[in-house]
């Protein structure tokens, strides 16, 4: 049976799940049980089914508790550890690309690391500089890590199911953004694989690949296309690291166009590495050079006023599409597109702060 | 440095109290678009340690630092239009509440990421050692910061090199939602557990905004002359919500009757009524003094209102210094 | 005048000439003044020169000292932090991108940050997953930093004095094969520009874009490759951020041809913002697909005989400019290269351990 | 457990050093090609924590991790295979002479990053808590390691849940060539500063084995039956350089004297002059002991030399667990 469920719900389910199903899945990240609103709602009773050990808080001490993670992974536990933010996360560094991501290959294959870390990105009012940054291409960069960015409901828990099941380290990504989108949740237990892209949207015009939220940006975009009769074929990548690359070559080899989307920084980003891809092995079947659309190589301001020109939407991702056409740039008045709340919160019901 | 009376920290208290309580009745308009963390409650710590540093002196903050930035000497008018998102904002809106900055009143920053500011702190001590300034700089951090791991490593290195630095720690008891007892040891002071690192460390009410310059002083007259650091930590009580406007004593984390008993602590009142009874003012020159701070926050929020945004163009400036 | 000098000389001699100039220099590191070899050589009787406070060890703190170093960069000293490894970096990673990559864009432009922090790559002698790792795209992600990578003795110098005087935090990547190496140096003042590429070798069949060690490589399989009558040009692009397009892009006009070389993991890598860049701005350009050659996305391994297959060298760079023009691959053999050293040692003279 | 005897710690010692002076031996023929960090005069510690232990407990090591793996009881073959770059490695040749692990005597893995695996063993403590098993974990770090953040934040959540874990500090005195004083505050001893964290703290001499096997063992028993974690601090003194098999107190960064001083202190020496004097052991014994040691170690050289190097499709294998 599916219904529709919100992400965050569908987090939830997966945690609960899991949690049931293996007693060796433990919860831990900073207020985890002591939220009230239980981490975007993600974890809300957790602890009271699970018991203290189980759904746990912790010091603020995010690469010891990094390390603590590990070491229990080392022995046999499944913890899944949350950072609200990513920038919290940058503390434990060391033990997330040192550690945990060579443990199983420098020790010959004799240990496993089932570890699951969930970050949180996102923006919006106003975080500004250190906590609304997107740092997934610092993770994706790290063989023996993977990475994945999940968008809708059903992949949020197909993903997270996936992760803690998965005997490597997993670093799962969710954009604040999404906790509150609605979609179709199957019941009970499923998994979306690690490592396989998704279609969004077929078109045979040009392939946009997008990460996380742009997803939905560029499902928007897709649709504003469609008058100007272009078919855009919207991949949603869902994992950074492994990456699907048949899929994305497959698209592109289809279209002939391609248009990246991340909502991160430029240079070094994750767009980067699609591009380059692409044009290591399909440079012949494009018919246009491949474009980026993604946040410029700046620190995110506070601000709303400059906020706003600093993240990508709709309106860039119609551009970026129309420049791989060689058509000039419109204006979101051109696209009749309205806002119906300000730019920098996710949904009308939201009043800050994050 | 001009001695500091308790009207003076009477006023100082007082002015961030009402500073605060503007901000949290005006921030449910929804124009102050960054999170906001209020120091209401715990006014003492902040005014009672900044009243012991010079001007000259340097102190750094955390997330909750509207408290430390007034109290230092910040200009109201620059912290409000930055909650403001304004141009005239002290980071020209870049930055938000949780980023201000005064360099002219001392005040080198604040940041969000707990415990960030320590060893930033001590480095600002160590470059004022080494450019033989007589300078002393002040970090604050909250019981949470502690639990950080360069919280220990900045304090060994304070140690080490016997740094002109004042810990100054508010024990607000909570981290967030999350209470001390699943952070760390019961019974484990965080000021003995300083001591261990071979430091001068003390343990004041923070809700005594005397005691608190007086440990702080001490501290501070020792820092300049050559007498290292100290670690203070002064257990106070946050009134609102974290993060936001609001009371959230209901919410489960904390109980209203701790929250009730330290209202009835509150350091503004304290002192008002300790000055009164010892005659030192009179019920109207406390009424001259909020007469004129009202006035002087109300002037500042219309300034902070009425200032323009940044332009788009300088969402690409300062990317690197000159 | 200009002498020759080994690589390390450059960079005492460049650090020396800093901390005469400016009392604000300051150096410090694990070990700096008590290692009998001096850090390389580069730090060799500085601290007799400058004496203790100019020239200090410190704890092994990474994080804490980092923003030490960030503090009193902030009071107007400029520090100079060495690490060994560039995984000891990982430690201050929240330091260094939170705090010293935004705090002059946050703080509204108030706060310079005058910073470097000097980090050695390498390879070989089994230094293993967590002691030869290349880290520096994680690094150059990061807008607000500036990352430089100096090949030759020439740049070792002037861009250790260009990033001494730099008011912005520079990470300078040392590769320690590197050290021992010999070029003709200026005396004195001078500086090599953050931000400026160098054609190392020019040429017009095919642009290799290459970062640090690398660059040598790149040269000796240039040479390797004029047998063949390709002219391959060879870019040292000195600063990975900023990085210099214009000079990247006019060659890759000029040649039609691109290869990118990084001794780093591939995915997401510096070699796949060479490719994004120029499959994005002059794809039309281009006669075939750009290439990449980099270490493969796996932990480096610490045996020699593994160790051998990880690390590219001109043998890989020759075969991925062929592969660029569609000729089959080559052996070490039919190259005629003769290995005079074992793989896993920089020179001769080396005996290990690093 | 088997009650450990004055000559199962003797004979663990001197096999230990002979192992090492071995390595030292051959390193310089450049077929290990990888860093070794030495533990000779050393020895004590690891074997008298070691002693301590069941199979079943678990050990966390260091770069300096080849006493602690073989004390723990981890296959010399498979040691010497890796650092030779054998697949016959306990790593397949992957990992190096700082990479060893052992998991069936319960050595989970050493890492050359300082401090790494405090955090971590303390994790795997906790997780045999959570999975109420009866194990122990003893995490060995250098003098060096306490001063890494993570060192405070791991020791701040072993005693916050009481778990059962043993830091077995050895203070050698040097982090490389750094000495204490330019990385600690004077006259701070490391175990008081540990206890400042709430735990039971504890200085021994690092060269007699006895006295290192009887503090451990009582830290072990107290972990044991949910007493919580203890810190234990033992000065030792390492011979050689830090990093090669060389001696280097010419080089300048501590005197010859020291090392002399330490030498005289040998702790091998030490055990067997009282074994002798105690008549415990007469001098033919420790011959045969030395004997057999000697045939053992060699047979693991031949082994080790003889092995086959990993084909290159090993390259590839163990990014990802299945
Ligand atoms: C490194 C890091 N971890 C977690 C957070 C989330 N966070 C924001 S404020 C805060 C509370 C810190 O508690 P404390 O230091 O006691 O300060 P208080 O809010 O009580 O003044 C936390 C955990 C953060 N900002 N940075
Ligand atoms: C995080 C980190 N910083 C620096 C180093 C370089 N390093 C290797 S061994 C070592 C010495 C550490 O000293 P200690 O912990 O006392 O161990 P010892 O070598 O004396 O046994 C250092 C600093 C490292 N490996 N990791
Ligand atoms: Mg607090
Ligand atoms: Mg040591």
């Amino acid at each position: 049976m599916t219904r529709d469920l919100k992400y965050f719900q569908a987090i939830h389910e997966a945690t609960d799940l899991c949690m049931a199903r293996d007693p060796s899945v433990y919860l831990m990240g900073l207020h985890v049980p002591a939220d009230p609103k239980g981490i975007f709602g993600t974890a809300l009773g957790l602890q009271k089914k699970y018991g203290p050990d189980r759904v746990m808080d912790m010091p603020t001490s995010e690469n010891g508790m990094t390390g603590v993670a590990i070491g229990s992974a080392l022995v046999g536990m499944r913890p899944i550890m949350v950072h609200q933010r990513i920038e919290f996360a940058l503390l434990a560094v060391e033990q997330i690309v040192n550690q945990a991501a060579n443990w199983h290959y420098m020790f010959g294959g004799q240990a496993a690391m089932p570890l699951v870390i969930r970050m949180m990105i996102g923006r919006g009012w106003g975080q500004g500089p250190q906590h609304s940054q997107s740092l997934q291409a610092m993770f994706a960069h790290v063989p023996g890590l993977k990475v994945v960015m999940p968008v809708t409901p059903h992949d949020a828990k197909g993903l997270l199911i996936a992760a803690v099941e998965d005997n490597n380290p997993v670093i799962y990504l969710e954009h604040r953004w999404l906790h509150n989108i609605f979609g179709p949740v199957p019941e009970g237990h499923y998994t979306v694989p690690i490592g396989k892209a998704r279609t969004a949207r077929p078109g045979r015009d040009v392939t946009i690949v997008a990460t996380s939220y742009m997803v939905l940006e560029s499902l928007r975009a897709a649709d504003l296309l469609v008058r100007d009769g272009i078919e855009a074929e919207v991949i949603d990548v869902r994992s950074l690291r492994p990456l699907d690359t048949g899929h994305i070559l497959e698209s592109v080899q289809r279209t002939g166009r391609l248009l990246a989307v991340d909502g991160a920084w430029r240079s070094l980003g994750f767009a980067a590495e699609v591009l380059a891809l692409v044009a290591e092995q399909v440079y012949g079947s494009l018919k246009a050079g491949p474009k980026r659309v993604t946040c410029p190589d700046l620190p995110s301001p506070s601000t709303p006023a400059l906020a706003q020109h600093f993240y990508p939407r709709a309106v860039h991702i119609v551009n970026g599409v129309r420049s791989t056409m060689g058509l000039p740039e419109v204006t979101e008045e051109q696209l009749g597109i309205q806002h119906e709340t300000p730019l920098d919160v996710p949904d009308k019901a939201f009043t800050g702060p994050f | 440095m001009d001695p500091v009376t308790p009207r003076d920290l009477y006023g100082r208290m007082l002015r961030i109290r009402l500073v605060e309580e503007k901000i949290a009745e005006l921030y449910p308009e929804q124009q102050m678009r960054c999170p906001v963390h209020l120091s209401i409650g715990q006014e003492a710590v902040a005014v009672g340690a900044c009243a012991a540093l010079a001007i000259k002196d340097y102190a750094f903050s955390t997330h909750r630092s509207h408290a430390h930035y007034l109290a230092k000497g910040g200009n109201l008018k620059a912290m409000l239009g930055e909650l403001y998102g304004r141009v005239t904002g002290c980071c020209l809106g870049k930055g938000g509440s949780m980023h201000l900055i005064d360099r002219s009143a001392g005040f080198l920053g604040a940041v969000p990421i707990v415990g960030s500011t320590i060893p930033i702190g001590v480095g600002a001590a160590f470059g004022t050692l080494l450019r033989k300034e007589r300078r002393v700089t002040l970090v604050f951090l909250g019981d949470g910061a502690t639990e950080e791991g360069v919280f220990h490593e900045a304090v060994n290195f304070a140690v080490l090199k016997r740094l002109p630095v004042v810990f100054v720690c508010e024990n607000n008891f909570f981290s967030v939602y999350s209470s001390l007892d699943v952070r760390q040891p019961p019974a484990r002071e965080i000021y003995e557990m300083a001591r261990g690192y071979g430091l001068e460390s003390h343990q004041g009410d923070g809700n005594d905004v005397e005691a608190v310059y007086g440990l702080t002083k001490a501290a501070v007259e020792k820092a300049r002359t050559g007498g290292g650091p100290t670690f203070l930590e002064f257990k106070t009580y946050r009134w609102r919500e974290h993060c936001g406007p609001h009371y959230d004593n209901h919410v489960g984390y904390r109980s209203e009757q701790e929250f009730e008993e330290w209202k009835a602590r509150c350091p503004v009142t304290r002192l008002k009524q300790q000055l009164l009874q010892q005659g030192l003012l009179a019920q109207e020159d406390l009424d001259g003094i909020e007469a004129a701070l009202i006035r002087e926050i109300e002037t500042a929020v219309v300034f902070a209102q009425s200032s323009p945004f940044p332009e788009p163009q300088l969402l690409g400036a300062h990317l690197y210094a000159p």
